[in-house]
């Protein structure tokens, strides 16, 4: 059972690492800021949400479990809207001229 | 399994820190941002482990901080980079 | 605890270094603040790693996050100011000096930390089997709120001096008013949306970190630091203005933390015989008395602190 | 050689770096930020210290933690007050300088 | 611990707890009462500083308090010794004097709360909080604080009037202040790493010679000379207490200034008797050398009369740090000799009397001209001959001439120098007492000078203020009597090692 469970975390976990591995080599390799800001967000998003579901499997109390999903949805919910603005401004014609 | 994880703590954060070249090359300060930001939820991310790997239930709070602390980081640039653009209007 | 460094704490070492030396060397200034945002969450990676699960937060939440978002918003402000003018920029000779001089500086503290005694003189002994006297779980709070609860007292003091010196940069016109620009709310509503989900969270977090610091790691200065930062994301998305500098309640609120410490330090004359003791039977209770104040105190400090001097005056 | 004296290390040339921004950048923002890292240098040797310390159950010595927190809430207080300083200075000349002169 | 202890202790907390909770309350109530309530707070703690040192002559040992009952090392203790006696009962009269000046410069017109009155009276009594703290600590943290304590309550004072000059000055201000505390914290680490201990006593027992302890000491030294404004680091001081409200620039010159000064002699004296420091102490003595002639012949060459009593406490400051060559004993390097430590303190408190004084005078000089261009006195001696005369007293205790506390300072240090054959600082004091002598009378004469034109005064000078600095000048000469010896005082709370006990 618990050889299981860790399977499953090692699995999660490892995507985990590879989105944020993705995320990382998008936002060095495109070739303009909307493009990155689209990798960014992935690795953001899918990176930590998979860290966090792997951790999942590892026992632990509910409220500690409710804590991971909390940062995750945090760092969703933060990330998503200052995406947004960071689009917002660096797009041609918006702040920042 | 706290070795995997350790190591996973140390492969995403390393990684992430790659993406400070970004900091480094900007050209936008978007990009600087996003590279931070990058790092951010990296960091959260290493810290989430770590927790679980050197048995410190605290680091998670210390995550959960990070997490809201990155998104006033975010905000203040985004609002502050706004305003500079007004004022030099 | 291992006797060699893991390679995550030598890459970790190395990480905060090479942020250390971009903060540093950058040209840009907002590259510079940007690089040192990016150290604060590098050293909250450190005090985990240091056994300091009290530290970590609090770095996280003040030596990075709000003094990032203040050093941020200062960048952008002073944008196009930062190249220094040809006759400021110090010559070669003197860079030269000045490194030669602070290698030396790094040099001899590296030799000191290789010379510190074995083995490590240590008050954890102390802290530990005076602890059932303050009825608290956490040594770290021990030490702030009883053992040392003088620098405490007198560094909620340090921020509200430090806030005053902010407000007394306000013109004479506007003193009394407001600090900061009026934030209006996004018209298409995504900062205030986002704003409107986040600050409940981040008050809920705020409270359960401030208080889970009495038996665990936390506390009322990590715990004060979000909530100060969720009043000023709500500032900042337009939700609420900042109050005015004049307002008696703020002016309360601002003292109520030093005022009830200090109250509750005389009162340990009577209680205990001495400034700052707490009755066995009560410590507890009392220590929390304080937080309680304490914290808010300090959450309105910080606030304001960000949000600057006065700039509008009161109509 | 432990952690802690890995991260003592770091503190130590971190102190060296900041000092040398400190000494080099004449832009006021600039100092300011050398002045953050110094303390942080500084904070992270205390941090070794006290991990050098861990005794009775706790992983480090509570005490220099404890001095630690303090440190940087009075490291915040003193970079707000000199972000406000300067950024009234800017207000009040168009410029960013310590030059007297200006 | 004993009784009297406790009642002293409580002694000591209301020094530091009084004046803070006056600020907190000059804050909350605002407008008018902020003045009320330093007004009400000077007297009461003025009777508490007279009560410390009531108690420490009588009972002729070290006041110690335990806060909170936890002893060091876990705990933090204040102590009161002799030289912590006579400084705070120099803060609290000084602030007495300078509060009373300051009343008709920072009034609060009916209803309305003022920004300068308000943050001038708060942080003045948040200044004597701090100082005082400054004074009875005895642990190196606590220290640490209240210096930030200092440093936050002072640069806000500089920048009262709100110009671009003034902002400049307060920045630099603080961002040297800065640099100072965090090398002062970073020693303090290095004790703690060392000997898992920051209480100055405890400190004292456990420390030895070796790279450890002169690291640390060498760092804070570093930190504090860069806030004490000793030579080369006086850059920062001249604009800022110059650029400063008259009675901040008191407050700035006269006291806070000592506070730093205050603390080297605590770690030198204090923290590292035991260990042999010749060289440091010459090399102390030496940059205060250096301050002592660069200041003086600076100040001879200011057109302007505030930046000439700048430059001046720039090498009246030097002065101080002679007394670390003189008090150290050549042959053992670490015995001392209480002239020159009575003399070193002495110069402490008669400049700060003396320099307040000078400041405000010339703050009173400056709101009857409208100007403090030194070419233009002339006719002011007439007009304002109180002011003036109370000027002319201040400069009698810089130049170190008879009757001032200056001169006794000056003469004990001479005497420490010669004895000790160490002659090379006489020549310093002599040379240095006549460089003030300059700048003063340079003063002097052009304000008793006839006015080619009769002088019109922008505003009347009222007597009363003028009184407060005649007061303060007075002071500073009646320190003059005080009988030329070692003060028993002074030696309260001196390891015993010391030489030369009272003659």
């Amino acid at each position: 059972m618990s050889f299981a469970l860790d399977a499953l975390t090692i699995l999660a976990v490892s995507t985990g690492a590879f989105f944020f591995l993705a995320g990382t080599v998008g936002l060095l390799r495109f070739p303009d800021a909307l493009s990155r800001l689209h990798a960014l967000t992935k690795a953001d998003n899918l990176g930590l949400g998979l860290v966090v579901l792997g951790l999942l499997f590892q026992p632990e109390e509910l409220f500690a479990g409710l804590k991971l999903v909390t940062v995750w949805l945090l760092t969703l919910l933060a990330g998503a809207t200052v995406t947004q603005l960071i689009a917002r401004t660096a797009r041609p014609g918006g702040a920042q001229e | 399994m706290a070795d995997f994880l350790l190591a996973a703590a140390g492969f995403v954060l390393a990684t992430v820190t790659l993406g400070l070249v970004r900091i480094l090359r900007g050209p936008s300060e978007a990009d600087r941002i996003m590279a931070a930001q990058l790092l951010g939820s990296g960091g959260i991310a290493a810290l989430l482990l770590l927790a679980e790997a050197m048995s410190v239930p605290a680091a998670v709070d210390v995550a959960l901080t990070l997490a809201l602390l990155a998104a006033f980081v975010s905000v203040a640039f985004v609002k502050g980079f706004a305003r500079s653009g007004a004022d030099g209007a | 605890m291992t006797d060699r460094p893991l390679a995550l704490d030598i890459g970790l070492a190395f990480l905060v270094l090479g942020v250390a030396v971009w903060t540093i060397a950058a040209r840009d200034t907002f590259a510079a603040v940007v690089g040192f945002v990016a150290f604060g969450l590098l050293l909250t990676l450190v005090w985990a790693r240091l056994a300091a699960p009290d530290v970590a937060p609090t770095e996280a939440a003040i030596g990075s996050g709000v003094t990032g978002g203040l050093l941020l918003g200062a960048s952008t402000r002073l944008h196009g100011t930062q190249t220094p003018a040809p006759g400021e920029k110090p010559g070669a000779i003197l860079r030269l000096a000045a490194a030669a001089l602070c290698t030396v500086v790094s040099a001899g503290l590296a030799a000191i930390v290789l010379l510190l005694p074995e083995p490590a003189p240590t008050l954890a002994p102390q802290a530990a089997t005076n602890i059932s006297a303050t009825g608290l779980g956490n040594p770290v709070t021990a030490v702030l709120m009883a053992y040392r609860a003088i620098d405490t007292l007198l560094e909620t003091v340090v921020l509200l001096l430090a806030l005053v010196g902010v407000w007394s940069l306000a013109p004479d016109r506007v003193w009394g008013g407001f600090p900061g620009p009026r934030h209006h709310a996004d018209p298409d509503g995504l900062l205030p949306f986002m704003a409107q989900l986040l600050v409940p969270v981040g008050l809920l977090v705020g409270i359960y970190i401030f208080w889970v610091g009495s038996v665990a790691p936390g506390g009322e200065f990590q715990g004060a630091t979000i909530l100060a930062a969720m009043w000023v994301l709500a500032m900042m998305a337009g939700l609420v203005d900042a109050p005015a500098v004049s307002r008696r309640w703020l002016r309360l609120l601002l003292v109520a933390g030093p005022a009830v410490f200090f109250a509750i330090g005389l009162a340990g004359f009577a209680m205990a015989g001495a400034f700052l003791a707490y009755p066995e039977a009560y410590a507890k209770l009392l220590i929390v008395t304080i937080e309680v104040p304490v914290t808010l105190s300090i959450a309105t400090m910080l606030a304001l602190l960000v949000a600057g001097p006065p700039e509008r005056a009161l109509r | 050689m432990g952690e802690a004296t890995l991260y003592g290390l770091c503190g130590a040339a971190l102190v060296g770096l900041g000092l040398f921004g400190l000494i080099v950048h004449p832009q006021p923002l600039r100092k300011i930020l050398a002045f953050n890292l110094i303390g942080g240098g500084v904070f992270l040797l205390f941090g070794a210290i006290a991990r050098r310390g861990a005794a009775a159950g706790f992983g480090g010595d509570p005490v220099p933690q404890a001095l630690v927190i303090t440190g940087i809430v009075v490291a915040f207080s003193a970079t707000a007050l000199a972000v406000a300083l300067l950024l009234r200075l800017f207000q009040e000349t168009g410029q960013a300088t310590l030059h007297l002169d200006g | 611990m004993p009784n009297s202890a406790t009642a002293g202790g409580f002694l000591l907390i209301l020094a530091i707890v009084l004046p803070v909770t006056g600020a907190l309350l000059s804050l909350v109530l605002g407008g008018r009462h902020a003045e009320r309530v330093a007004l009400l707070v000077m007297p009461a703690g003025l009777v508490v500083a007279v009560a410390i040192a009531s108690v420490v002559w009588r009972t002729h040992t070290v006041l110690e308090y335990s806060v909170g009952s936890w002893d060091p090392p876990l705990g933090v203790a204040f102590r009161a010794d002799g030289l912590s006696v006579v400084m705070i009962v120099t803060a609290a009269l000084l602030i007495c004097g300078i509060g009373a000046f300051a009343r008709a410069q920072f009034p609060t017109p009916r209803g309305q709360e003022t920004r300068t009155s308000l943050v001038f009276w708060t942080l003045l009594l948040a200044v004597w909080g701090a100082l005082n703290a400054v004074f009875i600590g005895g642990d190196l943290f606590k220290l640490y604080v209240a210096l930030e304590l200092l440093t936050f309550a002072a640069v806000p004072l500089v920048s009262l009037d709100g110009r671009a000059e003034t902002l400049t000055a307060a920045l630099r201000y603080l961002l040297f202040a800065l640099f100072g505390s965090i090398l002062y914290l970073l020693g303090a680490v290095l004790f703690y790493g060392a000997h898992g201990t920051l209480d100055i006593v405890l400190l004292s027992h456990r420390i030895h010679a070796g790279p450890v302890a002169w690291a640390a000491i060498s760092l804070m030294t570093a930190g504090l000379l860069a806030k004490a404004a000793l030579y080369p680091f006086h850059l920062w001081l001249p604009p800022a207490h110059a650029g400063a409200p008259a009675p901040a620039s008191a407050i700035l010159s006269g006291l806070v200034v000592k506070a730093p000064f205050f603390l080297v002699v605590r770690l030198w004296f204090d923290v590292m008797p035991r260990v042999p420091e010749r060289a440091a102490a010459q090399m102390l003595g030496t940059l205060g050398a250096a301050a002592i002639l660069f200041g003086s012949v600076v100040a001879l060459r200011q057109a302007r009369l505030k930046l000439l009593i700048a430059y001046s406490t720039v090498a009246q400051i030097g002065y101080l740090f002679l007394m670390f060559p003189l008090a150290v004993e050549p042959e053992t390097g670490h015995q001392w000799n209480t002239a020159a430590w009575t003399g070193g303190v002495l110069q402490a408190i008669s400049h700060a009397f003396a320099k307040a004084a000078m400041f405000m005078a010339a703050g009173l000089i400056a709101e009857a001209l409208g100007h403090d261009r030194i070419a233009g006195l002339a006719g002011i001696g007439r007009a304002l001959p109180i002011t003036v005369f109370a000027f002319g007293l201040g400069g009698l205790s810089l130049m170190g001439l008879p009757p001032s506390g200056g001169f006794v300072a000056k003469a004990m240090l001479l005497t420490a120098a010669v004895a000790e054959g160490q002659w090379w600082w006489a020549v310093v004091v002599l040379t240095g007492g006549v460089l003030a002598g300059g700048y003063v009378f340079l003063v002097l004469a052009r304000a008793l000078a006839d006015a080619s034109e009769p002088l019109t005064l922008l505003s009347p000078i009222s007597p009363s203020r003028q009184a407060v600095v005649v007061a303060l000048a007075l002071c500073a000469v009646l320190l003059g009597f005080i009988p030329l010896r070692p003060s028993e005082l002074l030696q309260i709370g001196r390891p015993d090692i010391a030489i030369g006990g009272p003659r």
